[in-house]
């Protein structure tokens, strides 16, 4: 249930060059894909809630992977174990559930919420064939966590610093190529049409997780849309998604 | 056990606070967090004759102690409206339904569709919409055009007809005047002020559409004082919003004149801003020792005597 | 090296960065914090014909991410401000002197003492002060009176002529437009949005003089929007000003428009604010390979094509 | 001279019901009854620096005492030892020299900056007679530390929790009609008020350390002032102050 919540930080580490891992005391139900509301500072600047995916959840904590990159996030940054962060949640409709092997495909931080799918696909003894890239080694975090959960597992970088040399999809192409697997990813919207493009060239189901500025979070203020089909109608992220059939948002894919 | 039930119009409100228009939905997405019935009213998304696609993302902006929105009047049309504003029926509380228009044909077409609504037990008139007759300079900005269309929505309706003014003019008290003169009943103040967010990095506004609308704690200074004008010059209830994030920030506006008050953006940032309020105003009521809220509507206008002129230097 | 210099009216400032009227005293606060001649010009405070005591305290309200303040032209009167401007002569920044008044013969009668005073580099027209003979209403609110006022002082000067527009009109590109007329050499804006706060202790407005001007990061989007729709309005260079508290707001005035910037309450909290914001923009420009801060003055208007038109459903 | 710094926490404790004593370390300069315009928080909300007296300062030290009450000081008491607080300062002119013995009298945290005052008396060997007042005894804080500098020490509550049961302004009265000292106070307006009455009274000089709501604490704002005398004149409290003489500030006194 969505709820307003005041949750206990058991560990905040810094696990990348501007990456932290936020693991916070609480039940709150989540699935993988959805996300939830942080209020960064306790005055009225910064304003807004962040919306930042669930990581992973269990029965009494919640984690969270972020880029402290703006104001918000860098003011969430200073928070330590045993503070509390405030956040409302759980929010937006999460991954389907799909039976058979599945193609997951993530773009740097958008790696973030695909470690909780991966958790539940392996758990429910799905293969799972992973690619992970990023601009660059260093915004490639915690690739060991994810390995361990897939039984297929590679990494690119657009600069070769650390695995195959370009892009990722151009790795995830040669698998949605060749497996009949449903397709999720989550990372940069160049790679997310792309993607959702592939899988429509090999007719494969595909979910993407898409990102919009968001104000409320709960489906009340039309800030967070997106275009959907090609009518010109619009969808809320917050609410609608944040996961899409990549043919409703990719139109053209 | 204070008093907290104000009248508006007809609407006789268990409380003094409701959700903004537009910051709320249809009631249903913060149904989740708390029983919409501890609510003076709920107030419903602007609503056109038409469904509405609004503008194309980016439609927020963060800014300082507040947010820009041009959501542009995304709506389903009076017709799908309805039925979501009877499903509200019994949630409760009154339903407040925010009209929107480009010309005064529209509102009407809006007004007529909802009078067979029980449910919809009054009207707010966003007065803030660009006027296409008026090459898009908004109703609200010309007592003229305030009065007269607010005499034309008084001949269709016998509900409470509320004006909801525009912050952006010269004059609020004179357009105030003008909506009163037309016949509303109440006034609701302030819509947002106009603004804008410009990206260094892209080099281009941050907003599809441009401008948007200035809303959230930073606008506070400047709708009190608009509520406080605007209540010295008209005799109708009005209800007060811009900015209020908590009791406290309420209480300032129900001291400076407003009957009831509105909550916007705040319910972005802590969803239960609302029933919190309600609560906070009772205390204060308790600990300051009223037995109703009414006796705190204007009190720091009798408790004020201005100590100078409006510069100190000024010889009239 | 890019080149910061900025040209308005006859000054060609060094760099695009000036404090604005009223945050910086006679620089002679500051100088201990930076060497003023770092400053594109030096903007004094509003200078009256008389002296006068201003507002009685309280003067200050803090807001959300801004302030009120309500100090109501207390100054020492032109004849002492001369010396004041004077001592500021070889401070290696050209001195814009703040003009206020309450009637057209009061401007005059600053203007008139100021004429023979070298180290007056440029007036700056406050056109915000409420207008005697109007009944109080701000001489910047009517475009016909700006026009007349502007057109009397240009009369009386060689020298640059700047005239300060009051952001509380429902339409800036008029007034903008009247003051060109008028004889303008450049527009400065945004002077601060009248405002109000209420105490709920002792239930009474905090200002002894009830309103007050809102300034700060709060107002910034406002200010933004405004700078934009006058540089689309005139041809005349305009100084951006409200809420400007980095090099990064700074920018975003320049790119809206504005061809210098003038930072206000910001000098309060960081008294250091307007050399790092030269430092900034100097940074900026390297960063993104421009040659000269002119080159990205309205830049925003040009990577700008409205997407969608001001609400997704006006059909006009 | 008057600078823009930032100093780190030596220590930040609490030490009375909401008051809080915080060691910077850093050389500033400062003298007997100068402030410091203290940034509370890192973003624009809260908006301004507060004002707040040198509690007393060393070469490499400057410690300041004050009530966590509103929501600025609030947010500067959650800073740990080690964190950063930015200040401008020092500020205001100071209590002036003057030989010979001296009363002093305290109201509620108007004893801060007095704390100073009766170390830089002492070191000269100047007798202080020092009376300290607050609503209740909850509110006196650091007695002994006082008590330690002075030749008497008295104190006063309005409620009888400690001390003398009244106001300390009567004790005061006593010890300014008994000994030719000079007067100093600072505290609450009408307290102020009062003691500047009273040393009228018996001829003695007196100097009142005020309080103003103040922006800029420079003397380019104009927003901190008082009105001075008779004449509708005002001053600065943040550079014509915040000490002025009472017959000053208290015409009627
Ligand atoms: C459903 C969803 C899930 C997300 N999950 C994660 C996650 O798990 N880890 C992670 O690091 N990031 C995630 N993001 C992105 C994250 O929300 C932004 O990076 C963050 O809001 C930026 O805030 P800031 O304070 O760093 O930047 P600021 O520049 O201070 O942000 C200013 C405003 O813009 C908004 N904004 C800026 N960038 C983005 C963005 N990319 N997406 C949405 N809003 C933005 C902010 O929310 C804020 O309102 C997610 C976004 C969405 C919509
Ligand atoms: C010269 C001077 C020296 C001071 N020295 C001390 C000291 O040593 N210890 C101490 O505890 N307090 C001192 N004060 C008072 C202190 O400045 C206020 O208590 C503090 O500013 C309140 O801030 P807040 O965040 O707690 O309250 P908020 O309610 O958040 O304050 C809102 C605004 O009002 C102003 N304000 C509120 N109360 C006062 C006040 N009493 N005086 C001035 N401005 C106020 C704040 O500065 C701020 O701008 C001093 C004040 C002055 C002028
Ligand atoms: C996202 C958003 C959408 C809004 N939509 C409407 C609307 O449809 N009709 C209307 O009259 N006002 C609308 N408003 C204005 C609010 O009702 C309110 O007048 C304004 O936001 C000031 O209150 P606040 O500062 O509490 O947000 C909207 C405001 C926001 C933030
Ligand atoms: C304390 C104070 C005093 C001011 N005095 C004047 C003045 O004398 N004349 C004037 O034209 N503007 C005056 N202003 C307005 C500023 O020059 C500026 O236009 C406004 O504050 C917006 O900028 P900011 O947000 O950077 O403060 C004053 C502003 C403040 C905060
Ligand atoms: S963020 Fe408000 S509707 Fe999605
Ligand atoms: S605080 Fe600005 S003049 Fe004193």
């Amino acid at each position: 249930m969505t709820k307003k919540m005041s949750l206990e930080i058991i560990s905040h580490q810094q696990v990348g060059s501007q990456v932290r891992r936020l693991v916070l005391r609480g039940k709150t139900g989540a699935r993988p894909g959805q996300f939830v509301q942080v209020a960064v500072g306790e005055t009225h600047d910064p304003y807004l809630r962040r919306p930042i995916s669930v990581h992973d959840c269990s029965e009494d904590s919640l984690t969270l992977l972020y880029r402290a990159a703006g104001r918000g996030t860098t003011l969430l940054s200073a928070k330590n174990a045993g503070d509390t962060v405030d956040i409302v949640g759980p929010l937006g409709n999460g991954f389907p559930h799909h039976k058979g092997p599945a193609v997951v495909v993530a773009g740097g931080i958008g790696a973030a919420p695909l470690y909780y799918l991966l958790r539940s696909l392996r758990e429910a003894g799905q293969d799972v064939y992973f690619f992970y890239g990023a601009r660059t080694k260093d915004e490639l975090v915690m690739q060991k966590d994810y390995e361990n959960l897939v039984s297929e597992y590679a990494e690119a970088t657009d600069d070769g610093s650390a695995g195959y040399h370009g892009f990722v999809t151009e790795l995830a192409q040669k698998a949605i190529a060749q497996r009949e697997a449903h397709v999720f990813a989550c990372g940069p919207e160049g790679m997310l049409r792309q993607v959702s493009a592939i899988a429509a060239r090999y007719n494969r189901t595909c979910y993407v997780s898409l990102e919009a500025r968001m104000a409320c979070g709960v489906g009340a203020c039309l800030g967070c849309v997106v275009p959907v089909g090609t009518s010109g109608e619009y969808k809320r992220v917050c609410v609608d998604g944040p996961v899409f059939a990549g043919r409703e948002v990719f139109a053209n894919a | 056990m204070p008093d907290l039930t104000v009248k508006i119009g007809q609407l006789t409100l268990k409380n003094p606070v409701m959700p903004a228009s537009g910051c709320f939905g249809y009631g249903e997405e913060y149904a989740p967090f708390f029983d919409l019935a501890r609510l003076g009213a709920i107030v419903v998304k602007g609503t056109t004759a038409e469904p509405c696609a609004g503008n194309p993302p980016v439609r927020l902006a963060e800014t300082p102690a507040g947010m820009l929105n041009a959501i542009g009047l995304q709506n389903p049309g009076v017709k799908a409206a309805k039925e979501k504003i009877r499903a509200l029926e019994n949630v409760g509380a009154p339903v407040i339904v925010n009209v929107a228009g480009h010309s005064v044909e529209q509102y009407r077409a809006v007004i007529a569709v909802l009078e067979e609504v029980e449910a919809a037990a009054a009207y707010e008139i966003n007065i803030s919409c660009p006027n296409v007759k008026a090459g898009g300079m908004a109703f609200g900005t010309d007592p003229a055009v305030v009065s007269a269309l607010v005499k034309e929505l008084r001949s269709l309706t016998d509900k409470t007809l509320i004006i909801k003014l525009s912050p952006n003019v010269t004059d609020i008290a004179g357009i105030a005047k003008a909506a009163e003169e037309g016949g509303a009943d109440a006034l609701s103040l302030i819509n947002t002020l106009l603004g804008m967010a410009i990206d260094t990095h892209t080099k281009r506004p941050v907003l599809a559409n441009l401008t948007g609308g200035l809303s959230g704690p930073a606008v506070k200074p400047v709708a009190l004082r608009m509520v406080w004008q605007v209540t010295e010059a008209v005799n109708i209830p009005v209800i007060g919003m811009g900015g209020i994030s908590s009791a406290q920030d309420a209480v300032e506006f129900l001291l400076a004149g407003a009957t009831a008050v509105a909550i916007g953006a705040a319910n972005f940032v802590n969803p239960t801003v609302c029933p919190e309020t309600v609560q906070g105003i009772h205390r204060y009521l308790e600990e300051e020792g009223y037995s109703s809220v009414q006796e705190i509507v204007g009190l720091a206008k009798k408790e004020w005597q201005k100590t100078g002129d409006e510069c100190g230097c000024v010889k009239k």
